[in-house]
């Protein structure tokens, strides 16, 4: 009986091995599984989902106007102090003075882009974009200021 | 592989075991586990406030109180959280406590500890899982555990040259060593508000 | 030309005869991450294994003290990263718990489906590394085949592939995608289909089943006194899936088994998982079509405030128990935060199982335990 | 026909025309260390170009692609890499030794190369004693690997150097068994002896079962001998980082690396030789006009094809196979392997008295 097993002790691992070879050999003659994206060169092709949440940005219309209020939710609501809201006094044709932002200082090196900010701001003036290529040389170009320079607030947002 | 064959046919017998000690416990309700406890320690304060029936006991009471638990009837074996909270006037030490056949019955036993100096029996005998969780309580909060095998730090590098010095001049880790009790000051803390 | 005293320069720090101690790690390709074990070694025997952690060690526990309920989930997901929607899951229960948030039915059960696919995903990259460790480096890339896929589904829906933030206290960050049923049914297609691969290549692999059968025994005891949870413990044979104590979500309503092996060894922790994605798979097939309409967060404050008191919420993440207990003084920071992370224990049992067995066993123990080092150190 | 016959036969008999026979001698032997060392570098580039690809496409990837059209450069570029790399000897490394290891590795290595015949009487030296020379020379190169994890003075070298001389001082048991088996059948310990006796058919076809499983078993037993996956113990990347080799960098590890694969091409050349017949074309019983179309394929065509085809069995198990634990690869050897080349050969011994043999 110690004969018998041993012979199928060997016939069955063999057996084993085979089975595993079979799978490996199908996938060696079988080019089109092959699921190697060629990241550089399918640039034009790569479609990101939307929802991707790459980097912060502030749309502007054609006037160069964003719906940013200065009302610093967001800078509350990050957990991390991305984003810091630095903000001035318009005096406005009337000459009454209205709060407005500076500068909308975004600190992409230290965004987790976790979406708390987007989610508490009141007037949908920021929102997530899928850019992902954020590699730069130097540090201190992932600080940006989302506002464009002489933008200014939308009519009627407060 | 006979080893191996043994350990099934145990891991076996003691499944079809548990199924027969659940019905005998089930029925366990706070009053009884309180009534249980006051026999072996009187001055336990019981609050019922929360999800789980918590306790407070005395530090000389925790390693008997922890033994009976985990004997007859309660077989409170598993052990799944053990943590410390600093209270800024007191240490207390906190086990969480339920029973591997009857995962319904949970308990938490607290014991409050002087902060200046904190120490308690260990409970690794009992549970082998607290001797990691003890160590890292010890080097996040400075609880001595006596009797413990191997208190050493876990996760935070060794300790530094001169806090050694610092110890055997006062005799205890110098104050603020201890990272997560409420008075230590992280200099390089940037994202506190 | 050979002279003893140019080679060992320093006798004093030898250590006893016939020992070897190696330091495996931090930089270690088995070790999956920077997890630091000193191993004594007698020959090829492992006489002791004392894990050094803290690598990776950022003090979660301290930092969620100074973040509102709404911002320390984003942290968790730093913890156990192969299952960031678990650990949230558990954090965004626990403000429910809390503050008596009612979530909709919506959201209840898309948590359910996105968990259930997270666990499959971790189980899928545990499969390919675990392999990885003990030799075969091409199943890697089929388990990664199939996690791509849903990784697309959570980047369709969550907006990222694998630190989600999707959950909030209340329900969900934002709807899920239109597309998000059908490509949930199409990799429930494809993973019918290849998941037999697995069985191929490793499962049925005698020189896999002689790596990992009687190796790393762990009886059920051990299992419970050193605190083990998740397919490590219930490869030992004991019962502790939450999802079946404390049904949490969509749980309670949904049929699925919980899988037990009794021989407690490397190959009954391998079997629990792979059994288990077939159950995930089964979970998400009853809730696929049966996404309730409606809204998708339920009313909360603008401020989240705990009642002072202490909560805990225990989830079942792919490692095993993750538990989060909060000391809340009734401000809008947690007072003292608490993870218990299921890895923590998990490694702690590794030095009692592993000992007295060859190197070669350490790595087929230490791949099934399924060690993420972010979550061990916090 | 152009056959590599011809051009060694035109250049001795010019080289002996012109010069005094010792000179001729001196200048052939030049002649072939040049060659050899020019195969030894394209065999390196080509078959570690070779293994990623095949792995690449057995792990569903395109595997090199960038460098060169299809890639083929990439091992040119990686060679240069590791020749403008420093090399580095470790403070506490027994520097001579440390040094000398790849050397050794890299020298058995070449010393194999000289009884295989690559085509009709294409041979460096036909050596009567050549399958006897063959496995004393490749049982040296664990001296070399010793030597390697000794001289390290690293933990994981070391024990990566004492598994591959249990590993290889075991497994040389049974791959000289299977090459016994058909020395048996021979004859001859000639290796233009044994390529001769296949012209009628090659061995594993005329051998019947016996000999198909001898050559199973040498090509298991040199997997193992060539410390290939699944059974690289010694480098087990996941126990032991690199095994022997974790201290050595750049050229020196290049030449182990080197070593590696022309190891590989050489067991496979014989297990070639051997079984399948070395240059011998594939010629079945009495088709003559199939006989004849395979004749006028050249010989080094199909000692070429059948090298490459093992090698690709080879590396079709390190792609698909975990690697064994080191009690069980001795496990293997001295409970499996070798009673089961015992009992073979003396079957072998059997056919080959009565003469059952095709």
């Amino acid at each position: 009986m110690f004969l018998k097993d041993y012979i199928s002790d060997v016939v069955n691992g063999v057996s084993s091995l085979l089975k595993g070879m079979r799978k490996t050999g199908y996938y060696f003659t079988h080019s089109k599984e092959i699921i190697t994206e060629q990241y550089p060169d399918n640039r034009a092709t790569l479609k990101l989902a939307d929802r991707f949440k790459g980097e912060v940005v502030m749309p502007h219309d054609e006037n160069n106007e964003h719906t940013c209020t200065g009302c610093t939710a967001c800078e509350l609501a990050c957990p991390n102090g991305t984003i810091k809201i630095i903000t001035k006094f318009d005096i406005s044709p009337e000459g009454k003075k209205k709060k407005a932002i500076d500068a909308f200082i975004y600190r992409l090196e230290m965004c987790t882009l976790c979406n708390l900010c987007i989610t508490a701001c009141p007037s949908d003036a920021i929102k997530m974009v899928p850019n992902f290529e954020h590699s730069v040389f130097d540090r201190s170009k992932l600080t940006k200021i989302l506002n464009k320079p002489g933008s200014k607030i939308k009519e009627g947002i407060e | 592989m006979i080893k191996l064959e043994q350990h099934l046919k145990n891991n076996h017998n003691r499944l079809l075991n548990n199924s027969v000690d659940n019905d005998t416990f089930l029925t366990m309700t706070n009053e009884a586990i309180k009534e249980f406890i006051t026999a072996r320690a009187p001055e336990a304060i019981y609050d019922e406030s929360g999800e789980w029936l918590n306790m407070i006991v005395e530090p000389h009471q925790l390693k008997p109180i922890a033994a009976a638990l985990l004997g007859q009837p309660m077989q409170m074996d598993f052990l799944f959280c053990l943590t410390c909270v600093d209270y800024k006037t007191h240490l207390t030490m906190v086990y969480h406590l339920t029973a591997s056949t009857n995962r319904s019955l949970n308990l938490v036993l607290k014991v409050n500890l002087d902060r200046a100096n904190p120490i308690i029996e260990t409970v690794c005998e009992l549970w082998r899982t607290a001797e990691f969780h003890e160590r890292e309580v010890f080097e996040m909060f400075g609880v001595q555990f006596a009797n413990h095998p191997d208190l050493r730090r876990l996760i935070l590098e060794d300790e530094p040259a001169t806090a050694g010095d610092e110890k055997k001049e006062s005799g205890h880790e110098p104050k603020g060593y201890w990272p997560l009790r409420k008075d230590f000051e992280d200099p390089i803390n940037m994202i506190k508000l | 030309m050979y002279n003893e005293t140019e080679i060992i320069k320093d006798t004093t720090n030898l250590g006893p005869e016939g020992e070897l101690v190696v330091n495996m790690g931090p930089q270690h390709p088995a070790t999956h991450g920077v997890l630091h074990l000193v191993v004594t070694l007698n020959g090829e025997t492992i006489k002791k294994i004392e894990p050094h952690l803290g690598y990776i060690h950022r003090s979660i526990e301290k930092m969620c003290e100074s973040l509102t309920y709404r911002q320390f989930i984003y942290v968790t997901s730093r913890m156990d990263y192969l299952s960031s929607h678990i650990n949230n899951t558990a954090c965004a229960l626990l403000v429910e718990k809390g503050m008596q948030i009612e979530v909709p039915e919506r959201a209840k059960v898309v948590r359910t489906i996105l968990n259930e696919l997270t666990r499959i995903a971790s189980h899928e990259l545990w499969i390919g590394a675990m392999a990885m460790d003990l030799g075969a480096f091409t199943p890697f890339f089929y388990a990664f085949r199939e996690r791509e896929m849903i990784t697309d589904i959570m980047e369709d829906t969550c907006g990222a592939r694998l630190t989600m933030n999707y959950i909030v206290p209340g329900g969900l960050m934002y709807d899920i995608h239109p597309d998000f049923q059908t490509k949930v049914k199409a990799f429930i297609q494809q993973f019918k289909e290849k998941v037999t691969e697995y069985e191929d290549l490793v499962t049925g692999n005698i020189i896999f089943q002689s790596r990992t059968k009687g190796v790393g025994v762990l009886t059920t005891e051990d299992a419970i006194s050193y605190g083990c949870t998740g397919p490590v413990a219930r490869a030992s044979g004991v019962r502790c899936d939450m999802r079946k104590i404390a049904p949490y979500d969509a749980y309670d309503r949904v049929e699925f088994e919980e899988i037990i092996e009794t021989a407690g060894d490397s190959f009954a922790r391998y079997i629990v998982r792979v059994k288990e994605m077939n159950q995930s798979i089964r979970i998400i097939e009853q809730l696929i079509d049966n996404i309730p309409e409606g809204e998708f967060v339920g009313k909360t404050k603008n401020v989240l405030k705990l009642a002072k008191g202490e909560f805990y919420q225990r989830v079942e993440t792919a490692r095993g128990e993750l538990g989060v207990y909060i000391v809340s003084e009734g401000a809008t920071t947690p007072y003292r935060i608490k993870f218990r992370s299921p890895g923590f224990s998990n490694l702690s049992v590794l030095n009692h199982i592993a000992k007295g067995s060859k190197i070669g066993d350490l790595m087929a123990t230490m791949g099934t335990l399924d060690l993420v080092i972010p979550d061990i150190d916090r | 026909m152009l056959s590599l016959e011809s051009i060694t036969k035109t250049t001795q008999d010019w080289l002996l025309a012109k010069f005094d026979p010792t000179i001729a001698l001196a200048i052939e032997c030049v002649i072939v260390i040049v060659l050899c060392i020019t195969l030894f570098a394209i065999l390196g580039l080509v078959l570690v170009l070779l293994e990623r690809k095949v792995a690449a496409r057995i792990q569903i990837r395109l595997g090199p692609n960038r460098v060169g059209p299809g890639g083929i450069f990439q091992t040119a570029a990686d060679t240069l890499k590791l020749i403008m790399k420093e090399g580095l000897t470790p403070d506490s490394a027994d520097k001579f030794l440390f040094n000398l290891a790849p050397f050794v590795v890299m020298m058995v290595a070449m010393l194999l190369l000289a009884p295989i015949a690559f085509a009709r009487n294409f041979q460096i030296w036909d050596i009567n004693i050549g399958v006897l020379y063959i496995s004393s020379i490749s049982s040296l190169s664990v001296i070399g690997i010793l030597m390697a994890g000794w001289a390290s003075n690293n933990k994981y070298s070391l024990l990566g150097a004492m598994r591959s001389g249990a590993q290889i001082v075991s497994y040389e048991l049974s791959a000289g068994f299977a090459v016994l088996t058909i020395v048996v059948l021979t004859g001859s310990l000639q290796i233009s002896d044994i390529v001769a006796a296949q012209e009628n058919g090659w061995w594993l076809f005329k051998g019947h079962i016996p000999v198909i499983i001898a050559f199973v078993l040498y090509i298991i037993a040199v997997t193992a001998e060539t410390n290939r996956a699944p059974f690289d113990l010694a480098e087990a990347e996941s126990e032991l980082t690199a095994g022997f080799h974790t201290e050595y960098s750049g050229m020196k590890f290049a030449l182990f690396f080197l070593a590696e694969y022309i190891n590989i091409f050489i067991v496979c050349a014989i297990g070639a030789t051997l079984f399948l017949g070395g240059w011998m074309p594939l010629h079945i019983g009495h088709w003559e006009s199939f006989n004849h179309i395979m004749d006028y394929i050249p010989s080094s065509i199909w000692f070429m094809g059948k090298t490459f085809f093992l090698i690709f069995v080879i590396m079709w198990f390190r792609w698909t196979f975990p690697r064994l634990r080191v009690d069980q690869l001795l496990n293997l050897e001295w409970k499996y392997l070798l009673p089961i080349s015992l009992f073979n050969l003396l079957l072998v011994t059997v056919i080959a008295i009565m003469g059952w043999h095709f």
